[in-house]
């Protein structure tokens, strides 16, 4: 049982070590943020048009943003064409 | 007539060993969570299916020459699976939530209490007689509380390779399980009133916040702790990948390809590991009430830190949120919003509980990083 | 003067032996086949190049520290690259007109006689003098009559590796001249009145089925003929990734960015196997002809195999579709369905033709996998 | 030639038993379809409302069903414009 | 106290070297110049991702067992990552403008004298103390000159792989730089009305002549050049899948989802090399002082060569185009097209450009063959 | 300094040798164009109709041309039905 009583000391020192550089290393984090991140958001704001395309960046294709492919736009005229006919609307 | 024997000695039939039958009844159990209870199917559905593959007899998939055997090999043995996952999570992820509201990271921290926790706990299990778990062994199964399968798998492969079915199955097992496992915690340890708590809109966040947070965070790991940069430099370079802007068919790349082929192949090879002299005895029953309690600490030290933050805060914290803290990404946030809008219909904790959600994979990034200098 | 004597030395045209001259013909005739015929290109035009650039002298792309000595080791020799393309395979095959109609697995089986005799006739032809075929050459040569790609690659990278140029030459060559040997042999054995039939519709199919059919299959695979779960393994996974539901991105990526890149990978492997030594003799001609001879043997026999269930069966069976049991998924459906519409232009056999179709992957996997257990 | 009439032999004999076991394989399979298959179709049929869903989700695309990315609506909007503009229908 | 030690003696802080901290610098000052300058964002981003990992103490990234040790040695050290890179070029590559108009080719031939003048005073610089270039690492160095990247880390990785991480800072570095270094050297040596001369428009091409070109590049580079057939095979097989449209899921793969993988690993790959022995030293100086050159004297002989066949063509050539020829597609055919447009807002430089932008590919492939060759 | 004269002297004579070859080469290749590629242009040239077919196909749409995802059809005649409600044309 010698062992065993060995073997929970060491768990309960690397439970105690564990949380405290846990919580040290996140703590350190959030100073990073309120402080360095905030002088930069400060110091760089985004620009307000550029609000737009960094959305459109964002969104999961592969196309550089703004391009459309020819066949879409092709299949959205046909499309088009069709959803009218289909609704006799014009 | 030879040639008719030679073929039934070669069937699976007159070859079957006890164990690999009820190893391949396990890889069928995970093919049912995985397709008809959605359990993390992503993981569990090339798992399941590559422990029914690892225990054919004479087919020898895990043997030299054998397919499996390569995959874990070349790809999980030497962590780069897992590391290739953890960059297109990070190329997925957004800190937003997180640098609007930096003090969520509090929480992320407190959840990983039931990382350590659950230590001690399996170190406690070698009372009973059949488990017999080193310090490294238990190192890997606690684990299983960050709620974080790449991390789960990097450092079983590390510290505790013939453990690894096992964690894995209960890590992805009980990820899937969140939605079950964590309101009644919550609901135990708040009241309606704090449940109906809502909090301050978030403040918009700059691109040039998004592109530094990744290089501070990898900064940090690299003073403090070395020992977790492969897990977080991969995590930072895919998220420095989305959000620099730059090379955006990259990220998209690791993203969805690359993390797919790898996710596949992750799957199979961790799948191999399956084995009934592995997996069949007592220490995995251990390893999967360990997993348990691991997240239900987790998830009561995210909400009791949450509690004592809303008192000592001037802007109101809804302790739920608290409980996002173990990651398990995006599920455990979207449980905090479903429990909240129980309490109070106008409620939206989503965006909020997703600071503590992130915060949780930084967190358990770190605590395998201890893990890997102290005991690895 | 010595620079430009070193560089001269160093050019191809000091170097060349006839056999590399000869070689870049062949991978010369296999790219003219895959762009111009439309061969099956997408592993013809990898393969053709990869002829070439193996033969080319000095260079050593198939010595240790080359391109295609890396890719041919890494992927072919080890089995893994058919394999993933099998995968993708599975993932790309829809059972449902099988299992819709059981009965078309008979034909199937059938037409793998057209293996299983041209072995004897590998055999025999070690009669001619210069041919000098063994059981596992046979082996590796007869498996061309499966119509199959993929497993005719895997089994002559296990039986017999020094065939695998000439051997995936010939399977690729022969299904992609699918519409030019079938339909004389399918008229030839049915009268007018045999094409005409219509057939009854097939029933739905539902989701269910078609997710435990892949798993049924492995875990008979798994029973009688371990030897081919690498094979029969990888294609229910797939299969089973396509019919859960529930891993759409990964089925997505085996059927698509995966395919293409290991098939790039494999074409250029298999052609490195294309060199004069190993291409140049008179067995290369007998592969050829075995080939042939075994495309027409499985046509021949599913077709037969068909006439016979006609004339057991209550619902007619149109004779066509058991040409289709080859496999070469879909080019033998395609052409049942289009000898149909020339005797009657409503007879639509293209779903019915599916059944035969896949049922003649299992087929020849089932095919090779008693070769390998009996003769590997 | 004795060599020659014992691989012929071994050829044969690989014949037999090869089509012997490919058509047992594939007639257990058969019986396995007309029962285990059939008696799960019955079982559990397929819930009719979803399989509009169904379809969708077989498509190659690897989006999740029913989300159309922002940009893929942006280029439609901008080609019905364009459209509209092209062949004067208003 | 113990554990807390350790914990200490395991950080970075504990363990940092003076050259790892420069070192690391270096590559926070690429991922500037990648996400601010957008410097050929999609290679400096990972490239300096890598340098910071590989330089991070205790964490041995680099070494056995390391993340970027596997990358390096599996991808880089055999050159399957650049070759694959060079696939992929060749199947974006359009050779219409220069098929349209072949005596461009001069001009692509011209420009690669940046490379053979570098080597030269790479070989001068040995006079300097400290310095001390073989005759490999000057031809390494000197492919700088050449202006394509997956060339330079090829001949590097074969002739100088120590010098490797600087050569690909230098060649990547200029190549961004190609729209401020090139425009003065440009103004230079024209004058304003050769700047503004006009060409004709380009006659169509043929698919016939896309198809056969990169079959032609390749069978002259076979008789000629042997050496150079790894990096010309793999850019005409990818220039082949392109034109012949009969693989173009494969052609698809190798533009996208294969060529960014393969980036983010060459990336890391390059960026691990970037080790403080191999870079903090005055040879690296060097390099860069010899790649500004190496790039300066191709734009020049480009330019020149162009002014010396406008003089002796019948068809007018606007000499502005011969700096296209040092390659660095297509940012090189822009900056002409932009300076043509300063001086005549009607001259139209960009498709003309593309002839000689294209033929400097070739050019420097061609010219790192002969290096191969003649030094290797 | 003997040493350093017989390097000049290499690099020298590779400068030359490399020249040459590099000119030699594309120069043959420019020959290679204007002879055979020439007469191929002649003998085999594009038919006309194939044209349209042709830019369909080099779009880096992984998807057989021709074939639009029903995905995509749902979303523009969704897309179409929205952005007429918004403009209140019909
Ligand atoms: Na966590
Ligand atoms: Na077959
Ligand atoms: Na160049």
């Amino acid at each position: 049982m010698d062992n065993m009583q060995q073997q929970f000391l060491e768990a309960g020192t690397l439970m105690l070590a564990g949380m405290v550089f846990v919580f040290a290393f996140l703590s350190i984090l959030i100073v990073f943020i309120n402080t360095v991140l905030a002088k930069l958001a400060i110091k760089y704001p985004d620009p307000v048009a550029k609000a737009v395309s960094r959305t459109a960046r964002k969104s999961p294709s592969n196309k550089t943003s703004g391009e459309i492919s020819p066949s879409v736009v092709a299949a959205i005229s046909g499309a088009v064409k069709k959803y009218r006919a289909q609704h006799g609307q014009d | 007539m030879e040639s008719l024997n030679t073929l039934w000695l070669s069937t699976g039939l007159a070859n079957f060993e006890f164990g690999q039958v009820v190893m391949m009844l396990v890889g069928c159990g995970l093919l049912y969570l995985a397709i008809a209870r959605n359990f993390e199917p992503l993981l569990l559905l090339p798992m399941g299916f590559g422990s029914i593959l690892t225990n054919i007899p004479v087919a020898g998939f895990s043997e030299v020459g054998g397919l499996l055997h390569y995959i874990y090999y070349a790809g999980v043995d030497t962590g780069i699976f897992p590391l290739l996952i953890f960059m297109g999570v990070g190329a997925m992820t957004d800190f937003g939530a997180l640098i609007a509201n930096p003090k969520t990271l509090l929480l992320g921290a407190a959840a990983q209490f039931g990382i350590f926790a659950t230590l001690f706990g399996a170190i406690a299990l070698n009372a009973i007689p059949g488990m017999e778990f080193s310090l490294k062994d238990a190192s890997a199964i606690a684990i299983i509380g960050g709620a974080d399968g790449p991390t789960a798998i990097f450092l079983a492969s590390k510290l505790a390779p013939e453990l690894l079915g096992a964690i894995a199955v209960a890590a992805y097992s009980y990820m899937a399980l969140v939605p079950i496992i964590q309101p009644p915690i919550m609901k135990a340890l708040t009241n309606e009133e704090e449940r109906k708590i809502e909090m301050a809109q978030l403040r918009p966040v700059t691109k040039i916040e998004k592109i530094v947070f990744p290089l501070g965070v990898l900064l940090m790991t690299i003073f403090f702790l070395p020992a977790a940069t492969p897990l977080v430099g991969m995590f930072c370079l895919g998220n420095l990948m989305r959000e620099s802007g730059v090379v955006d068919r990259l990220s998209s790349t690791a993203q969805n390809e690359l993390i797919n082929i790898v996710t596949i192949f992750l799957g199979l090879g961790v799948g191999s590991k399956l084995s009934a002299e592995a997996f069949l005895n007592v220490e995995t029953l251990g390893i999967l009430g360990l997993g348990a309690v691991a997240f239900s600490i987790g998830t009561a030290s995210g909400v009791l830190m949450a509690k004592v933050m809303n008192k000592l805060s001037k802007t109101p914290i809804n302790p739920l949120i608290g409980a996002a803290g173990v990651s398990a990404v995006p599920m455990a946030a979207r449980v905090a919003n479903k429990v909240g809008l129980q309490a109070n219909p106008h409620n939206f904790l989503l965006m909020h509980a997703m600071g503590p959600n992130v915060a949780g994979v930084l967190g358990s990034a770190v605590a395998a990083g201890i893990l890997l200098a102290l005991v690895g």
